[in-house]
């Protein structure tokens, strides 16, 4: 149940996206069960495109974040507007383990400790970035904790049975 | 899929600091038992909060727990502090702050340690923990347990009351038991 | 305010020099670690230093089942630990699509605005006494432990609450908790006039928080500022009203905002959202429908795989949960969005050029707490 | 004769002594009877639990001078002071009040001036 300036707005937006990033799949998602307006799957890059479409389109970055799908990564990155009506777009990309993403530093100055926090916690090397090192972490800590083959996961143990 | 070790938190070396008692008071009880009276009837803790206990110990300090009755008033530095008061969970970050700041405060010096963070790492311990140090006492000498998550604001008052006792009546039983224990070794 | 500009590197390593306000300081609310560059009393580069409280919540999530990650959420921001908490009840009912009956989103209302005034409370009040002002800190700490008295009635603890059930709430209040709200209301709103008098005109106080770290909107929107802190800067967003979930699109209550921006405008906003939560709970306990107050809910839920982003107003901006699912009951990916940590790092962008004691005016208007920053 | 001459000055000595002896006693009563604790960080000096990162012994900026100018300024204010006091006695005390309140406002036109010359901006 999108309102009518929504509407306007989402058609507006996927309009410059798909200008912006051709290669990337733009696709609308149900608000209600997903939490997100717009989702933007990239593949090869793009990120600073979308981020420079976003600034434009006065857009705030809300959080940068990974998922680690054992053979890769999965970089999120949550944009939300609060000048027009209530918008959320979803940036989703699939990057290999060792693969380092152009930082979006530059356009959003957010991103500088955001993506350091991704990088503390998983090691994904931002190009670009003016000063990539921990922030969280100890600073001589050598170990990535989120990575699933860290420490104690289902993926690395017998998870069920432990808990119940 | 090759598993990393995950750094189970060993616990370093119990941090054992010397402390003596000046020489020219060591013979004499009553004058130390005078000097703990003193010292313990005015324990200034350190303002030293890390999380949620850190929020109870500012209620002790308030208008309705309200600590001063015992004469307990918060020092910022830990040069004029008695008391630390470790509230909150001790990540490894943390660690050598807090042994410089045990370090920096002067003699006769108390801890208390708050919460379940504090005494064992509390509900953030478990298999595979990489950021916390289970426990206060892995890194400095510790006076009080309070346990709790977070304690009530009674409970912290109730430590305070735990280290003044344990320095002047508690130190008065043991002489008294250890010389009731002396008398019936020699019958 | 010194201009930086004009500061040349020749001079700047010769009179430069490095202060740690540091991890144990009265005025760096926890232990936050502010690493400043001063150039005599002026302030030439601040970088925020954390981790010193990190528990590492997001790792512990990924082998705990959901109800067993329930204590976390409020462990992160202890300060709205209600509102962390049914946030987290949200984002999982979101995601297995369980209905939550009217009465407990009602029940989550009152309890959420309660916790919002005593998060306030601390957060003007802690601000007041970084500016040297004492009594109000007690008088704030005072009416705060009338709402700790409340909420313990009903949900058993005074801080790290975990009062939310997946589909609603633990238990029903009872009838002494709405006799003792309503008496607190009554007693809250006498209780302005005094803050009114007592600090709101104070000269000093105002001397020192008028254009004192002044966040114009385009460094909010490009540092990810929101909450009181963004409303300071003129900007009306409260997810409350912007994305309006539980039950709050029945409650009629404004957004207050200020243009000017500085710690002043903060603090002002801080105050008046004060009365806009008293009149939120007014309402609720007006039109508090009858029936159950939990959904009926498997005792462990499996939410089918996918992932959902579900963002509420806590007391310090607009948090957020986003959960990848597998489809077990073990969550794959719980990553919280902290409003603080997005506004902390504004500091960067607006402490150069103000003097060192100005630094613990602005930190404690953007009122941070730190566990939810190093999570 | 001498020792008559010296009858006024007498309570100057005993201040003396009593200032002397107080500041003294106190450290010798907490060196003998204060404990002691050897940490190995008990020497650094504070900067809220971290290693300061550069000594102390550093140039700073003129404007603190200035500052201490200023505090010299009202510092001399009482120590003129104390002869007011004793020569509070003999009169019939309004006319002593007077002077003193002219004796200050003269001094603060130091502090006057220093303020119109800007000493309180940092520059």
């Amino acid at each position: 149940m999108l309102t009518a300036g929504q509407k306007k707005l989402l058609v507006e937006l996927k309009s410059s996206l798909a200008e912006a990033v051709p290669e990337g799949q733009i696709s609308e998602s149900d608000y209600a069960k997903k939490g997100y307006h717009l989702e933007v799957r990239l593949d090869k890059g793009g990120l600073r495109r979308v981020a420079q479409t976003m600034l434009d389109k006065r857009f705030m970055l809300e959080t940068v974040t990974a998922v680690d799908f054992i053979d890769s990564f999965e970089l999120v990155y949550l944009y939300a507007t609060y000048y027009h009506q209530y918008c959320r777009v979803l940036t989703r990309i699939r990057i290999a383990k060792d693969a380092q993403p152009y930082s979006v530093s530059a356009i959003y100055p957010a991103a500088i400790w955001l993506e350091r926090e991704v990088y503390d916690f998983f090691g994904i090397r931002f190009q670009e970035h003016p000063d990539l090192k921990r922030i969280i972490n100890p600073d001589d800590a050598d170990y990535f904790p989120l990575l699933k083959n860290f420490g104690k996961t289902k993926f690395t143990d017998q998870i069920d049975d432990i808990l119940c | 899929m090759e598993v990393k070790g995950s750094p189970i938190c060993l616990p370093s070396k119990g941090y054992q600091v010397e402390a003596q008692e000046s020489p020219a008071v060591v013979g004499f009880v009553p004058v130390q038992d005078l000097l703990n009276l003193a010292r313990v009837n005015a324990l200034w803790p350190l303002t030293f909060g890390i999380a949620c206990c850190a929020i109870e110990m500012m209620a002790a300090g308030v208008a309705r727990f309200d600590w001063d009755r015992f004469g307990i008033i918060p020092r910022g530095t830990p040069r004029q502090a008695d008391v630390m008061v470790v509230a909150g969970t001790i990540p490894h970050k943390l660690v050598s702050t807090i042994k410089t700041l045990y370090d920096q405060m002067p003699a006769p010096k108390y801890v208390i340690a708050m919460g379940n963070c504090a005494i064992s790492g509390g509900p953030f311990s478990y298999d595979g923990q990489y950021a916390i140090v289970n426990g206060a006492d892995k890194i400095i000498p510790v006076d009080v347990y309070i346990p709790g998550c977070p304690p009530r604001p009674e409970a912290l008052l109730q430590g305070f009351i735990k280290i003044q006792t344990k320095y002047t009546k508690g130190i008065i039983d043991a002489n008294r038991r250890a010389e009731k224990a002396a008398r019936r070794a020699k019958k | 305010m010194l201009n930086i500009k004009t500061i040349d590197d020749a001079t700047i390593n010769q009179r430069v020099y490095q202060l740690n306000l540091g991890p144990q300081h009265p005025s760096t609310h926890g232990v936050m670690h502010l690493l400043l560059t001063l150039d005599g009393e002026v302030v030439v580069k601040i970088e925020p230093i954390i981790g010193y409280s990190h528990r590492g919540h997001e790792k512990m999530a990924e082998n705990r089942i959901y109800e067993q990650y329930l204590p976390n959420p409020a462990r992160m921001d202890y300060l709205s630990g209600m509102i962390f908490n049914h946030g987290y009840c949200m984002a999982v009912e979101k995601l297995c699509g369980i209905e939550v009956p009217r009465r407990a989103e009602y029940i989550r209302v009152i309890t959420s605005e309660l916790n919002r005034i005593a998060s306030h409370f601390i957060g003007t009040m802690d601000y007041a006494m970084g500016l040297g002002a004492i009594t109000p800190f007690l008088w704030g700490w005072d009416d705060r432990e009338n709402i700790l008295d409340l909420l313990e009635m009903i949900s058993g603890s005074r801080l790290t609450y975990s009062y939310g059930r997946f589909g609603g709430v633990r238990n029903d209040i009872t009838k002494e908790f709405y006799d003792g709200t309503r008496k607190f209301i009554d007693r809250l709103r006498s209780r302005f006039w005094d803050y009114e008098n007592l600090i709101n005109q104070n000269v000093i106080f105002i001397k020192r928080s008028k254009e004192v770290g002044v966040i114009s909107k385009e460094d909010a929107l490009a540092f990810g500022v929101t909450g009181p802190t963004l409303r300071g800067s003129g900007v009306k967003y409260d997810v409350r009203k912007n994305e309006p979930y539980s039950a709050y699109p029945e409650f009629k209550f404004e957004i207050p905002t200020r243009k000017e921006g500085d710690c002043l405008a903060r603090y002002q906003v801080r105050m008046a959202e004060l009365e806009q939560s008293v009149n939120i709970i007014e309402q609720a306990l007006d039109h508090l429908p009858p029936g159950p107050v939990r959904a009926k809910v498997p005792r462990f839920v499996t939410p089918p795989e996918g992932d959902c982003y579900v963002t509420f107003e806590s007391a310090r901006g607009a948090a957020g949960f986003y959960i990848v699912s597998d489809g077990t009951r073990v969550p794959y990916r719980i990553k919280v969005r902290a409003p603080s940590f997005s506004n902390l790092f504004v500091l960067t962008k607006i402490c150069p050029g103000h003097f060192l004691a100005d630094i613990v005016a602005i930190f404690g208007s953007i009122d941070v707490t730190v566990p939810e920053i190093d999570r | 004769m001498v020792q008559a001459g010296l009858g006024e000055f007498l309570f100057v000595f005993i201040f003396f002594i009593v200032g002397l002896i107080l500041p003294l006693s106190m450290v010798i009563i907490n060196f003998v009877l204060g404990p002691r604790v050897y940490g190995e960080k008990r020497l650094v000096p504070y900067e809220s639990g971290v290693a300061p990162i550069r000594t102390a012994w550093m140039q700073f900026g003129a404007s603190y001078y200035l500052f201490a100018l200023i505090f010299l300024a009202f510092d001399v204010d009482v120590l003129y002071l104390f002869p007011v006091l004793l020569s509070y006695q003999r009169g019939t005390g309004f006319s002593e009040l007077v002077e003193l309140f002219i004796f200050l406002f003269l001094l603060t036109l130091a502090i006057v001036y220093a303020w119109r010359k800007g000493v309180f901006k940092w520059k």
